[in-house]
């Protein structure tokens, strides 16, 4: 990896049990810095509270994908079947709405499912194969077994130097620069 | 179909109104654009395999084969086959698939044209050169002209499209049809049609000109002077036409030596021979079956079978048209060996073996005084009793009728009955009997003797098939060969063709000129509504060749007949002749009633053959689809299920129930398809008069328990493509002495199993509301007797609200107390709707694409939910002795909450504002949901492609009002609803109600008995309205709530309670 | 553990998941445009006849009655295209010797038909009938166009189903009086709603309801 | 803490056996589970099974060809058995599917530990599942080029679909099943996907691990979106797979053909789903474990917790087949005591009593805990109920269209060899996909395993 034209993105020190991890970043948060992210194998209950991440808009966007799938739903059949070409079919009424109930049902449920997981990979940023994180030889075990704090250059409280040394007092394993090029 | 939408397609084409000569009705009705028409009249070009190519080289894909198939009907064409591949052209004759041979063709020809398969681009409007006056593009033209058939002709008027005949109506002002037609009058258009019909003249198989037969015959005739004609034999059927029956008399007037003998396989001269008897003479019967309140058929199939069943069938009718509890039917009492459509709609049947039949005429004859008592035992007695106490007080005004098949004695009673109880003049009357109608069996016996004899060097044969139909202790076959010159005219080349030295190729009674008599003395001109097809002619062309007057087109001789005829007529032919046309019945030719008086001396008739205890007796009959086997290339006949054993395709040894049972035999419902599909049915060999012949063995229900039933017509061996090799032939075991009754035969099973394809099996209700009956009297005491199993929910507690139909609301009513099963309205719906022949595998399958079917139940069997009977003939119950048959036609019931409507994803069947059921076959994708919703299973699902897009003459055929379904869509009956737009459209044009009667559904206008009406329900006036209004009109199946636009009215019988009780 | 992709990555991902969607949907709405377009109708699509006739010059300066030629409008499902005879009428004087017209002499004399290209063509399940709707007043131009301007025929309507329908359902907007039928000039007055109501219930045309039900065009 | 081991009643934990074998790390259950897919070498018996199911997916494709060339003539339907074994695979196949999004969503909101090793690749027999499940509806049309009719389009005809009709409720209901057991699916799969990027020694592999993660770095910010987007999924799935087998029921309920129109079938059919789903699920499971040597993570507790739901659901599939009965005798319909008479007496009664020993009969062994510990037994019964669920779905399908109301057009069905190359062929397409499935994608759920280990490390603390 070349290193010229390149900025830091953080520091990023490593933990072996999730309780280290979470200690570390409650004293990080304690400590006053903002912008801290934490890397860990399987979701650690309270642990994104603890760097200061409480509220994620998933369920709205799912709910609003909900209620237009529903207003879709049972709209297009209405349209299609009293409005736009009223057919006598079979002596119905026009409007047979408890005929229309099933398809109503499974749009709501396919809107706002992909509301959801759309909503969910969005907000993540996802797509997003490149990050400076990997470039940390280590940080393979994030997917393992290993628990990564990173404490972000962009935090007004971060220095290199001052930042490492808190890692290394909060007794994390290796403490290392995450850089990455221009 | 977009050929067949569009009228302009049809280039040169012309009405034949007036006389137009032969030449002038050249080429009608060619509808494929692309191609020229080559002029093929004048008789020296010959076609080598350089020319072929060179016809086809530009031609490709579709076209290549339009062009190969045009050219396979140019006779130099087959002439160049002859020449150029002998072997192949042998297989020609056979009437093997022609497309088959053709695709061989272009191999061996080794042509491109492969390539561009698939929709054109562009389709072509041919427009007429020369239009022809009196006709509209789009708009059928009706033309009237007669069936000949048998000893009658039927009336018929004929819808034209642009030249092309597509449909055959019944003409009202005809005696034999009264509108009706038969379930033959409507298939014969199918033979039109017919691309294995015969079509150029043949010498020893080799294609030879009109011309050349013309030399042929001259020569012949020159030499025969000589003789007088000592050498020369004309055999033909029963000829009705006065033209014919003089141009032979003419013929055997110039040689006074000649003989003309007459044969006819499946009609009976017991008729004649009891005339002969009774009165000293020959003379025909007529009946006036609606003046009878007491009916006896002495195995007489009077209603569906013989000359005029039509008027009888609807003079019955008439008779039973219940309005009310008040109203009064008629009496019908038959006594048969094997159930007919006229027996199975009787008030009293009693089966009893055939030769019995004369037992019972006597002891009723001597009930009523004449003749010496005989005795008689039994339920039969008890018969007599009733049967004679009846005609006495019904005197004047009752009716014995002989059966066709019956001997002379019986016929000779029938006479002296009806003579007795003053029925003459009243319920029936005599003609004499027309020339020409004299087909016997001793005639032909007489023949073969002569041939045998080496009497006979030249032969002419009119029509018929003797090779294949005479009595086989004639060996008709084996006589020919001993004559020297043998002429067939025949529209097939078939069984005897194939052993005469000349083939003519007949002319179709659509395609040529002609003249016919009805069975009651009226005659008809039959004109043709298209030029011939092939390169065929009529018999009098044939007669006329060998006259003085080679050459003489049929229409000249008509015409010149009629010229000397009109002479006693009311009109004279110059000024009669547009009319006799336009109406379908020549004014003033009805036979007069001839007076009789009885010679017959009861006393004296040599006793009747004693019964022979259980001795198996075998009885022939004409095959109720095929006939003699003369429409056995039929496929709407082949596919239509017989009247009363439900079986297609194929014909089987009928046996009795209990007979069934006493052999063992074993039927096998097949899982393929199943109670309406594929049976196996035990193989049997029947040992008869010295020959045998092996056939499956079909169970009916109510046939006499000593009694076999050998149908006629199949087994054909050359019949074409449809019909060789279907079922048995029945002839081979048919002797001279024994034509309809035999006996001292035997019938060994062979153990092997034939599968048969029935449509319909289970003949049980299952206790069901299907098919309502009831006595005249339980139908007095309770009117609403139809509504006792089940009724319709009201409407109100119907969770939606009605839609409303306040225009036309279109209803269909259905009499069972009038429909006789007779299936006419099956074929006329399969000729209306463009309806495919699937052929005897796919029935067999369950998938027979009848619109319409009749179905046949028995009433008073036992359900299978009851002791677990199978409620099919496989298992034999007492019931089955003499079961009480109904039939049901049940076509789409059109219901307003219709089930199939509601499941179908895509909306392709759906109501119109009119309460039609439409089914919209270009947006149908083929669930088959529908068909499983359907309660009535009356929707028809093209499984495969099923239609045939490549034979053009059948592109002909088609209506080109109806779209060609094509493989994978569903389909239904919709009332003809093209019928009903076209004469909204003309009612809207002219901002007027379309009247009641107006609208005429396929099935309703074929129906014998006027037992279907359609209408508009909304209308309280309307024919339908009121029958609907009748306490006896029922729904089908009513409890589901479907409220289906046809009903019912329940079938009513008139028994005689004495022999109820008894 | 290396990097895998280039920092570029990240935008190249997000825009191609991005383009994937947007182009399945332009797709989907192409398919229903191109079925729309002449390409699939024929719209507007001329084609090479056996005689170019030219309705301009018959109809437009000649001013013969679309009834001359087309005889069975009135009468008949089928317009009706006119047998070489009715040609001959005139051309047996007029242009009597034009090469052009050798076509229409040379049927005339061979007995053999002349093979137009269709122009109009339904599907082959529609059941048009020209009659009915010349008698309610619904004019030629309504769905032909102004053929007495068309030197060369051609299809001006879609012919679509669609199409008819907007027709079967609002017939008011397109009736005329029937005396207008066969004029090529007419178009609709400003106030077409509310005579077109009129002519509606004058001529008794059927109800939408009816007008619209699958068997008043399919069978 | 496991919701099966309340603290305290520690003499019920010791006779159960952990979901997960101890001694695990975070390390080895990550190890063992992506070598099965990076670096174990393609073993003789996994090409042998691919080449053998992939010769039977072809089977299924030339069927498929000879289909629409030659029309659904070529099965053994008629009229009045308008559906055959088209609808009858069809069903079958659907109710297969539903195993899959129960256990991961369902089992998921109950928190049910034992859920995690057995989830992954029941969700990917789910697809499978409904993949072959889709082609039978679409192949069965006579037109099938005109499917696209069932969908609503702007169509230059002006008209739409007919939603009154179940089938329409199908095509909706099948697609968003699909749909959305697919994101499930992918859901669940993103952060192994990441495992697999980061422990691939192949460029290509990495390549490919990386563009399918999507960059997923383990955040805990993305873990908390991720588990609020999991979490809805599963709500939202579990009312979805309950109505799936209800609409496809409506198929039959709906219509008023006797022995189809049954208020019983929803519930029923989704019990029937489960059924057989849990079913095929052992059927893949036994031999899996088997293999690839997953013993300690599918473990015998699993095994019996699959057979005491199946033992479950039979029975309520059972009341579904009494209460049949008991309706038709109790309205007094007749058509329908006909019907039920026909399933006892009639010419298909075989058909019948093998469902019944298959369904219910056989089942009731798994009341005896040694029939559910013994592995081989398992697997018999699963496939035992499999073919009884096949069965189940004819007698409905097929019987009842053989005796309908007018007794004229009754008819019989017997399958063609094109109706079973079919069904055959979809068996093979079904299990190839399998086959691909376990090579190419961590065939348990990876990330879901650490959370595994960590509680395991926590309870056996506990247990000490």
């Amino acid at each position: 990896m070349t290193e010229h034209h390149s900025y830091l993105h953080g520091v990023m020190g490593e933990f072996d049990t999730p309780e280290q991890l979470v200690a570390a970043a409650k004293k990080a948060r304690e400590a006053g810095y903002k912008h801290v992210e934490a890397y860990t194998p399987f979701p650690i209950e309270g642990l994104a509270e603890e760097i200061g991440f409480h509220w994620t808009a998933v369920p709205l966007i799912t709910l609003f994908g909900g209620v237009s799938g529903a207003l879709t739903g049972f709209g297009l059949q209405y349209w299609c079947s009293a409005i736009t070409y009223p057919l006598n079919i079979g002596g119905r009424p026009l409007n047979s709405w408890p005929a229309f109930i099933p398809v109503t049902f499974e749009l709501t449920v396919l809107f706002s499912a992909i509301f959801a997981v759309v909503g969910m990979i969005a907000l993540n940023k996802l797509p997003q194969p490149h990050h400076p994180v990997f470039n940390v030889e280590r940080f393979a075990h994030a997917s393992t077994d290993k628990f990564f704090l990173v404490i972000e250059a962009r935090d007004p409280k971060f220095q290199l130097a001052e930042s490492a040394r808190f890692l290394q007092e909060l007794n994390a394993k290796h403490v290392s620069e995450v850089k990455d090029e221009e | 179909m977009s050929d067949m939408n569009d009228p302009a397609n049809d280039k040169k084409l012309r009405i034949l109104q007036g006389a137009p000569t032969p030449e002038t009705a050249h080429g009608v009705g060619h509808h494929d654009h692309d191609e020229e028409e080559g002029d093929l009249t004048e008789r020296e070009h010959r076609l080598d395999l350089a020319d072929l190519r060179e016809k086809l080289k530009e031609k490709s894909g579709k076209q290549y084969w339009r062009t190969l198939e045009e050219l396979a009907d140019d006779p130099h064409f087959e002439d160049l086959l002859h020449r150029e591949f002998p072997r192949q052209a042998s297989e020609w004759d056979e009437a093997v698939d022609r497309r088959d041979f053709l695709k061989l063709m272009g191999a061996s020809l080794a042509l491109a044209g492969m390539a561009g398969c698939g929709r054109p681009d562009v389709t072509k409007i041919v427009p007429y050169v020369k239009q022809p006056d009196g006709m509209t593009l789009g708009r059928p033209n009706f033309y009237a002209t007669a069936m000949p058939f048998g000893a009658d002709a039927v009336g018929v008027l004929v819808e034209s499209h642009e030249g092309r005949p597509t449909k055959i109506e019944g003409n009202p002002d005809h005696p034999s049809s009264l509108g009706a037609t038969s379930t033959l009058v409507q298939a014969s258009i199918l033979n039109l049609y017919d691309p294995d019909r015969s079509q150029t003249v043949q010498q020893y198989g080799e294609i030879r000109s009109w011309s050349a037969f013309l030399d042929a015959a001259q020569a012949l005739a020159t030499s025969s002077k000589a003789t007088q004609g000592a050498n020369f034999r004309i055999l033909s059927g029963n000829i009705t036409s006065p033209t014919l029956v003089a141009q032979i008399r003419k013929l055997l007037t110039q040689y006074p030596q000649a003989k003309w003998h007459q044969w006819e396989p499946a009609a009976g001269d017991g008729a004649r021979e009891g005339a002969k008897l009774a009165f000293g003479r020959y003379v025909n019967t007529v009946y006036n079956v609606g003046k009878a309140n007491v009916i006896v058929s002495l195995d007489a199939d009077f209603l569906a079978g013989g000359p005029g069943h039509l008027a009888y069938a609807r003079q019955f009718a008439r008779r039973r048209k219940l309005d009310g509890p008040d109203s009064t039917m008629n009496r019908l009492y038959v006594v048969e060996p094997t159930p007919s459509v006229t027996g199975s709609s009787a008030d009293h049947r009693l089966p009893m073996r055939a030769s019995q039949v004369e037992l019972f005429a006597r002891a009723l004859a001597a009930k009523l005084g004449i003749g010496s008592g005989v005795s008689i035992s039994g339920e039969a007695a008890k018969w007599v009793e009733a049967i004679a106490k009846e005609l006495q007080k019904d005197r004047g005004a009752s009716l014995v009728i002989a059966g066709e098949y019956q001997p002379a004695a019986v016929h000779a009673l029938a006479h002296a009955i009806n003579a007795s109880l003053g029925n003459v003049g009243n319920t029936l009357y005599y003609t004499e009997p027309g020339d020409g109608e004299g087909a016997s069996v001793e005639s032909l016996r007489e023949l073969c003797a002569e041939m045998d004899a080496g009497k006979v060097d030249a032969l002419l044969i009119l029509g018929g098939n003797p090779v294949y139909d005479a009595p086989h202790d004639f060996d008709f076959m084996s006589k020919l060969k001993k004559v020297q010159t043998t002429i067939r005219l025949g529209s097939y080349f078939d069984e005897t063709s194939a052993w005469c030295q000349w083939h003519v190729a007949e002319s179709h009674y659509l395609e040529s000129w002609g003249d016919a008599r009805a069975f009651d003395g009226t005659a008809s001109i039959v004109q043709p509504l298209i030029a011939p097809l092939y390169y065929t002619h009529s018999a009098h062309e044939v007669i006329a060749a060998f006259s003085d007057k080679p050459g003489t087109p049929a229409y000249d001789s008509v015409r010149t007949y009629w010229t000397e005829a009109s002479t006693r007529l009311p009109e004279s032919a110059d000024t009669g002749w547009r009319k006799w046309l336009n109406d379908g019945v020549i004014e003033g030719t009805k036979a007069v009633p001839t007076t009789v008086e009885l010679k017959l001396n009861a006393a004296s008739l040599p006793a009747p053959a004693a019964a022979q205890g259980d001795q198996i007796e075998f009885i022939f009959r004409p095959d109720p689809n095929v006939y003699d086997g003369r429409f056995a290339n039929n496929g709407w006949l082949q596919e239509l299920p017989k009247p009363v054993s439900k079986l297609t395709w194929d014909n089987a040894a009928l046996v009795s129930a209990k007979y069934a049972e006493q052999q063992q035999y074993a039927y096998k419902v097949k899982s393929r398809g199943g109670e309406h599909g594929q049976v196996r049915s035990p193989v049997v060999d029947v040992e008869l008069n010295g020959s045998k012949v092996t056939a499956a063995v079909w169970t009916v229900p109510g046939q006499d328990n000593n009694t076999v039933v050998l149908p006629l017509g199949y087994g054909r061996s050359r019949a074409g493509y449809t019909g060789t090799n279907k079922g048995f032939n029945a002839y081979v075991v048919r002797t001279s002495n024994a034509l309809w009754t035999a006996t001292g035969g035997k019938v060994t099973g062979t153990g092997d199993s034939y599968s048969l394809a029935s449509t319909q099996y289970h003949f049980n209700m299952e206790g069901r509301q299907i098919l309502a009956t009831a006595t005249l009297d339980e139908y007095r005491k309770k009117p609403g007797f139809a509504h006792e199993l089940g009724e319709l929910p009201e409407k109100s507690n119907s969770l939606y609200k009605e839609f409303a139909y306040p225009g036309y609301a279109w209803g269909m009513a259905i009499d069972l107390t009038k429909c006789n099963g007779c299936n006419a309205c099956v074929v006329a719906c399969v000729a209306e709707n463009n309806i495919p022949v699937v052929g005897k595998d796919q029935v067999m399958r369950g998938r027979e694409m009848h619109w319409i079917r009749v179905d046949r139940y028995y009433t008073n069997t036992k359900s299978s939910t009851a002791d677990n009977a199978t409620g099919d003939p496989s298992e034999y119950q007492p019931a089955l002795d003499n079961p009480q048959t109904f039939f049901q036609p049940v076509p789409c019931q059109q219901c307003e909450n219709a089930p199939c409507e509601q499941v179908c994803p895509v909306g392709a069947t759906v109501h119109s504002a009119e309460g039609l059921n439409d089914m919209v076959y270009n947006r149908c994708i083929g669930t088959r949901y529908c068909s499983n919703n359907c309660p009535y299973k009356v929707r028809r699902f093209n499984f495969l492609r099923f239609q045939d897009w490549d034979t053009p003459q059948l592109k002909l055929l088609r209506n080109p009002e109806v779209t060609v379904r094509s493989r994978g869509v569903m389909e239904k009956c919709t009332y003809c609803v093209q019928r009903i737009n076209n004469v909204r459209i003309d009612a809207e044009k002219e901002e007027r109600p379309i009247r009641d009667g107006e609208i005429v559904t396929a099935c309703e206008a074929a129906c014998p008995s006027e037992a279907i009406v359609f209408g508009n329900a909304n209308d309280p006036n309307s024919k339908v309205a009121k029958l609907k209004a009748q306490q006896r009109n029922y729904t089908l199946l009513g409890e589901l709530n479907a409220r289906p636009r046809t009903t019912y009215l329940a079938a009513v019988r008139n028994p005689n309670p004495e022999l109820e009780k008894a | 553990m290396a990097q895998i992709f280039h920092r570029s990555a990240n935008l190249i991902a997000r825009f191609s998941v991005l383009a994937l969607v947007v182009l399945a949907n332009l797709a989907l709405a192409g398919v229903l445009l191109v079925a729309r377009s002449p390409y699939i109708t024929n719209q507007r699509l001329t084609r090479v006849q056996p005689v170019q006739f030219s309705h301009k010059h018959h109809v437009g300066d000649d001013g013969i009655d679309c009834r001359y030629c087309h005889t069975s409008v009135e009468t008949s499902a089928y317009a009706g295209i006119p047998p070489t005879k009715t040609c001959m009428n005139c051309h047996s004087v007029l242009f009597n010797n034009v090469g052009y017209l050798e076509p229409v002499r040379d049927s005339y004399r061979s007995d053999h038909s002349i093979e137009w290209v269709k122009v109009h063509r339904l599907a082959d399940y529609v059941y048009f009938n020209h009659s009915i709707h010349i008698n309610k007043g619904i004019g030629c131009s309504s769905c032909h166009g102004p053929v007495n301007q068309m030197p060369l025929i051609f299809q001006a309507s879609p012919l679509t189903m669609e199409w008819c329908l907007n027709c079967h359902r609002h017939p008011e907007q397109n009736v005329r009086p029937k005396e207008q039928v066969f004029n090529m000039d007419w178009k609709a007055p400003a106030n077409q709603e509310e005579i077109g109501k009129e002519l509606v219930a004058k001529y008794k045309i059927r109800t939408v309801n009816e007008l619209t039900s699958c068997s008043t065009c399919h069978r | 803490m496991s919701a099966t081991q309340p603290p305290g009643n520690s003499g019920h934990i010791r006779r159960l056996e952990p979901v997960l074998e101890p001694g695990h790390t975070y390390a080895s259950v990550t190890d063992k589970i992506a070598a099965v897919v990076l670096t174990r070498p393609l073993g003789i018996g996994w090409l042998a099974g691919f080449t053998l199911t992939f010769t039977i997916t072809m089977v299924l494709f030339i069927s498929i060809a000879w289909l629409i060339i030659k029309g659904v003539g070529i099965w053994g339907i008629n009229i009045p058995i308008g559906w055959g074994f088209a609808i009858v695979n069809f069903v079958w196949w659907i109710g297969i599917g539903h195993a899959g999004t129960l256990i991961s969503a369902i089992l998921f909101l109950l928190n049910q530990k034992w859920r995690t090793s057995i989830n992954r690749f029941a969700e990917a027999m789910t697809l499978f599942a409904v993949a072959c499940a889709g082609i039978f509806p679409l192949i069965h049309t006579g037109r099938p080029w005109m499917a696209y009719y069932m969908f609503p389009y702007p169509s230059t005809m002006g008209i739409w679909p007919q939603f009154r009709s179940p089938l329409i409720w199908d095509v909706f209901a099948v697609s968003t099943y699909g749909t959305v057991s697919l994101l499930f699916w992918f859901v669940g799969l993103l952060p192994d996907l990441a495992t697999l990027r980061d422990r691939a020694k192949q460029r290509y592999q990495q390549v490919i691990y990386g563009m399918l993660s999507m960059g997923w770095r383990n955040s805990a910010r993305h873990w908390h979106r991720y588990q609020s987007a999991y979490l809805l999924l599963a709500g939202l799935a579990t009312p979805l797979v309950l109505s799936v087998h209800t609409v496809v029921s409506f198929d039959f309920a709906v219509a008023i053909v006797p022995g189809w129109h049954t208020t019983i079938f929803p519930p029923y059919f989704v019990a029937g789903a489960i059924y057989s789903g849990f079913a095929m699920v052992l059927t893949l499971a036994i031999p899996l474990r088997k293999f690839y040597g997953l013993e300690d993570f599918i473990t015998m507790r699993h095994l019996d917790n699959m057979a005491k739901v199946m033992l479950a659901t039979g029975l309520i599939v059972a009341y579904g087949y009494f209460v049949e009965f008991f309706m038709a005798f109790y309205s007094g319909n007749k058509f329908d005591v006909f019907l039920a008479e026909q399933r006892l007496h009639g010419p298909y009664s075989h058909f019948y009593y093998a469902l019944i020993l298959c369904n219910i009969l056989t089942p009731q062994l798994l009341w005896i805990e040694k029939v559910r510990r013994n592995v081989a037994a398992l697997f018999l019964m699963s496939l035992v109920i499999n073919t009884g669920m096949w069965l189940e779905r004819f007698v409905i399908v097929v019987i009842s269209l053989t005796r309908d109301f007018v007794p004229s057009a009754w008819g019989r069905y017997s399958p063609t060899f094109w109706d079973y190359s079919t069904f055959i062929g979809t068996l093979g397409f079904f299990v190839m996909l399998v086959f691909l499935f376990v090579r190419g994608l961590p065939a348990i759920a990876i990330a879901e395993m650490r959370e595994l280990v960590e509680h395991g490390s926590h309870s056996n603390k506990e247990h000490k």
